[in-house]
């Protein structure tokens, strides 16, 4: 079984060799790599590969086939691209696409104030809106000149992550 | 003043599970109180009693003083400790705590108007004969005044909350265009933060160190101060990294130092547990910069090198004891240092990262102390700090010291939200920190080395197994019938861990 | 001799974690070695490298000298750190390493012949002047012969392993009929825990006192001790608890004492860190009982009031440097305790409890430490020590140190298996101990007030409360269309807390 | 809902009055607590009465129905007696009777040696095998005077905990 997997920036193909018990063989873009492979009540991968001891933390995503991995040394972001992926991906619908005519917020929060109306010319780098989270305010600006098209948020309101606040024209 | 029996404590997060354990080690009871995004926060659970008292925004709970003192009451408390931030350094609250007959655990209404407002304290201790950094002598009004200040005393300056403290309500100003944004974020932080908008103006130190002297006071005239605590490594205007003894200490600086700091709280009448905050420049001169009436978040390396728990003596502080010790008695041994670990991504700005904690292990073993509040499946609430744990090593030497914290952080995991944690390793790697040689503007200087993570092309290819292995066990979940992958050996599985509920 | 650069630690548990620690402190690559039961234990995925070693039982194992020193050599470690029991006091194994060109981390194969063999030892103490118990001067072959010596020292007295240590392979006998059975449950167990079944006989002291000096001597003459521990705590013959400074001991007797162990060390040209264990009567005479040529458990403590890493100390006089400090630069600074954490049940004899961790908490904060390996879902093998962790606090005095305990103690949660946690805070409850009045036979003597826990009345109905709603919640679940009971908020519901595999 | 719950000796009768999200009156025994229970993210259950701040986690055990529940103070074992375990109880095959008819071991180990053969003789008191675990050695010896009966173990044998060794006549 090959798939391949996007690590970062990096798109690996991936295969599956043999496998007894714990023990596997995987090949990854070419280097094959025998692997004691044990999956620890506590949640962790630990795997042993030519005497060297990793543990890998793997976070899902809500979204399937994406997790965020922490190893000892860095966190990376991880993606599993199989036959279904591939399709969405072409297909450009797989629900990520570089918007410059939103305004979001990274992280939960609350609207301290919004500093535009819907219907307002606004000029790139203009301050629209000023969110707070744990006591640190953060203002957004607009990415590009352009008219407020909507505003989804009013003063006050309490917001998720990635929520979109703001829509430009 | 008679035995403290039962202690409410007016906070949250870790402070208050700090304060909570040197109470249980006293036989105190403890009350918590807990606004509504904290009913499962560990605080609550630690405590003997926990009451309910509003809204999740602290205006509607944490700094509710009525409601607070109302629980007091009813719980029948004899004393309230008000940990740092909210109602710590509010003379209000003291006040009214004192009026209804409970042991504010704190220095008395009076001291902390005086030193709570920046401007007074500055008077008090240039009357004192304490050097401190020239600024304005009243609070500016407006925008235009702060126009006018400034180019009096000449740029760059900070703008200050009057009432400030922990670097909110401030701003550094490098030129003329920026005054008016920066006035109105430093009024409108100060405001959030401690409910009061009124800003001040001081000469900005170029280069400076942030040093702080712990001071101790009974109510019986003695005074001693625990030596000095290192703060310049900070974020935002926030401390990140506290240490003792301070890399650029003399014995002579830290005895002179030390001496200010004694003055400066006998000069006041002060009791309790503070702090006077200095700063120094790279001649070794030191300004007054403020005092904090209340335990700081560092406490802990204080308290590792000097062997004094500081909450206790805050308690029998506050029971009318006297000092158990002089000056005399007082020693600095080996090196401590603090990290604290903030919810947030040191990759974007340092930008607060709330949300749910998946998995956690402390670092334990020799010479390791963990605050924290968080537990797995905890979910951070947005409405308070971001500071969710605090790691403190000892070594004898600040070279032992580096090497364990350096240790410490690699054990350190918390998944689920992005910390401050593996910024904080770099920072143990960074030549300059080692060497002992930095200032507040640290981590700007050394952004470049600080983006870097520690490289491991092997790691990368053991994750990609990784994530394969677990995608092929899912799909092999979901096709019952015609199994390609048997899962490799797995404890988990059969482990009935989750009590479900 | 060279920098060390890379050690196998030929051990598993806490104590290979422990090592471990002070090795990633000190920029040391770790290597680990695991047989089939530990896969999955803690210590190797702590490790850098990790290698297989053979079948659960440690004989085929830990024990297996040839098989660790082939993995030391494949992987290129330059030293072994053995930890405490398997091969630590083993002077085949200290030699294979030596003929290898590997680094032992402890004394030479001809001194842990010497100090291994306690016939060998009794001699070379008596010889330096050093006192010891009355008893046999060579190994017992037979029960016969064991019934003649006790005839001719008189009753009781200790039958105990010629290679023993950790209270393995001892046998107390009062009366002649027991002599049989003892002797060969005590070389039974000495078969198993050392491979060798030799045993003596010594004189049984009454309320003796186990008090023991830590040693530490480099390779070039220097040697100095870093005062007692005072183990007199045990169950089984096997230590619960150790405290230093002792409470029995006085400063005229601390000096004396430890100025013979200094002698003892020096007597055998000991290299590394070891400890002299003394019996004390109460009279404050002390007896020389055994050398351990190794780390103990209960070091930790004597870490906390000295400040003294003691692995990096081992590490650095295996590479041959001399020791950084004289007896002159050595105190003992406040008061450390040690609990140690057994999966055992206390209400029934002592019955090891393996099994499956369920949920821990630990305790952490000021002057807390712990030194563990498990972790929840955890599976604790049969094959080796109950230990599972050991709880190490300090306080400025006593007094704080077990009020402290008994923090830490209240925090420290294990479940899953039985844990002498509860036990352990009964004891710091006992005004016996609190009192320090305690010999070797405490636990027996105060059994009945050990036997009693602290009634809670409410709690039972609340526990009930707790079981009744979580039925509720079970049955609900089974019948989906009947809901009769909506189940309060519950925020792990929706937790993907588990990466299911 | 009414029903039994066995908290070691103590049979208590419980009855949920009312319920209002995490807020539940509960009579126990004739004396009813308004609490405010929560189900916390790391399996504990947090419960405030009138004030008190509890923490109870509940082990569940292989059995249906039965816990160990850990207080801050103490363990205790609890049992849930609903309509199905009376009739259980009344049978008499909830499983557990006071057999003295049968050897074994509370834990699990290895049979370090067997003293007694099938069809041997044993007085009370006698020594009939010696399980080690965790390097300590347990010996168990006959509950009465009897005939061995069957022997279900021999010396090396890893046994589970509870598992029946030895059977007496």
């Amino acid at each position: 079984m090959a798939i391949e997997v996007k690590l970062e920036d990096r798109i690996a193909w991936v295969n599956l060799i043999s496998q007894k018990d714990n023990i596997l063989e995987v090949e990854v873009d070419g280097v094959v790599y025998k692997v004691d492979l044990m999956h620890t009540a506590d949640g962790t991968f630990s795997i042993i590969e030519n005497g060297h001891s990793y543990n890998i933390e793997l976070v899902p995503h809500k979204q399937p086939k994406k997790y965020t991995a922490h190893t000892l040394y860095k966190s990376l972001e991880v993606e599993i691209i199989d036959a279904e992926a591939r399709y969405l991906k072409n297909r450009g619908s797989n629900g990520f696409s570089s918007n410059e005519n939103t305004i979001s917020s990274p992280m939960p929060g609350k609207v301290v104030k919004i500093l535009v109306n819907e219907g307002d010319k606004v000029k790139e780098g203009e301050i629209l809106i000023i969110i707070s989270a744990m006591k640190m305010e953060s203002e957004y600006s607009a990415p590009k000149d352009g008219i407020v098209n909507k505003i989804n948020v009013k003063n006050g309101d309490t917001i998720e992550g990635n929520q979109i606040l703001i829509e430009l024209e | 003043m008679d035995q403290i029996n039962k202690v409410l404590i007016a906070n949250r997060g870790e402070i208050a599970i700090r304060i909570m354990r040197t109470c249980r080690e006293l036989d105190i009871e403890t009350v918590a109180v807990y606004s509504e995004a904290d009913r499962t926060s560990l605080h609550v659970r630690y405590a003997h009693e926990a009451y309910y008292i509003g809204k999740s925004p602290s205006s509607e709970s944490y700094l509710n003083i009525e409601k607070i003192i109302d629980v007091a009451k009813n719980s029948g408390a004899d004393a309230i400790h008000p940990g740092y931030g909210f109602l710590s350094e509010n003379a209000e609250f003291a006040k009214r705590c004192t009026e209804e007959g409970i042991t504010f655990i704190g220095p008395t209404p009076e001291v902390i108007v005086q030193m709570g407002d920046k401007l007074k304290a500055r008077e008090a201790m240039t009357k004192a004969g304490i050097p401190v950094v020239p600024g304005t002598k009243n609070a500016i009004k407006t925008e235009e005044e702060a126009l006018s200040v400034i180019k009096e005393i000449g740029l760059p300056v900070m703008i200050k909350a009057s009432a400030g403290g922990g670097g909110k309500g401030m701003r550094l100003v490098h030129e003329e265009s920026q005054v008016v944004a920066a006035a109105r974020a430093a009024r409108s932080e100060a405001k959030a933060a401690f409910g009061d908008d009124s800003v001040y103006i001081e000469k900005y130190i170029n280069s400076p160190h942030h040093i702080e002297f712990q001071i101790l006071a009974d109510g019986h005239g003695n005074a001693v101060h625990l030596f000095e605590r290192e703060c310049s490594i900070q974020r935002r205007h926030q401390k990140m990294i506290e240490e003792t003894p301070s890399p650029l200490m003399t014995q002579e600086l830290r005895d002179k130092m030390g001496e200010s700091a004694v003055e400066a709280a006998k000069a006041v009448n002060y009791t309790g547990a503070g702090t006077i905050e200095f700063l120094v420049d790279n001649d070794l001169n030191y300004y007054f910069l403020e005092m904090n009436t209340r335990l700081q978040v560092e406490h802990p390396i204080t308290e590792r090198v000097t062997g004094i728990d500081l909450v206790k003596q805050q308690i029998k502080i506050a029971e009318g004891q006297e000092l158990e010790f002089t000056q005399e008695d007082l020693f600095q041994k080996g090196h401590s240092i603090e990290c604290r670990i903030y919810a947030e991504d040191p990759d974007n700005n340092f930008m607060p990262s709330p949300g749910k904690i998946y998995k956690i292990s402390e670092p334990l073993g020799l010479g390791v102390r963990t605050d924290g509040y968080v537990y797995e499946g905890y979910e951070i609430p947005i409405y308070y700090d971001s500071m969710i744990s605090k790691l403190i090593v000892w070594g004898k030497t600040r070279d032992e010291a580096i090497n364990r914290m350096r240790r410490a952080l690699y054990e350190y995991k918390i998944t689920g939200v992005k910390t401050s944690i593996k910024f904080l390793e770099r920072i143990m790697n960074n030549r300059n920190f080692i060497d002992g040689k930095y200032d507040t503007h640290f981590i700007e200087k050394n952004q470049e080395q600080l983006a870097l993570s520690i490289p491991c092309e092997d790691c990368d290819d053991i994750v990609i197994i990784a994530a394969f292995i677990d995608y092929l066990d899912k799909i092999d979940k979901n096709r019952e019938n015609n199994k390609e992958f048997a899962p490799a050996q797995s404890r988990w599985k059969n482990t009935p861990i989750i009590n479900q509920f």
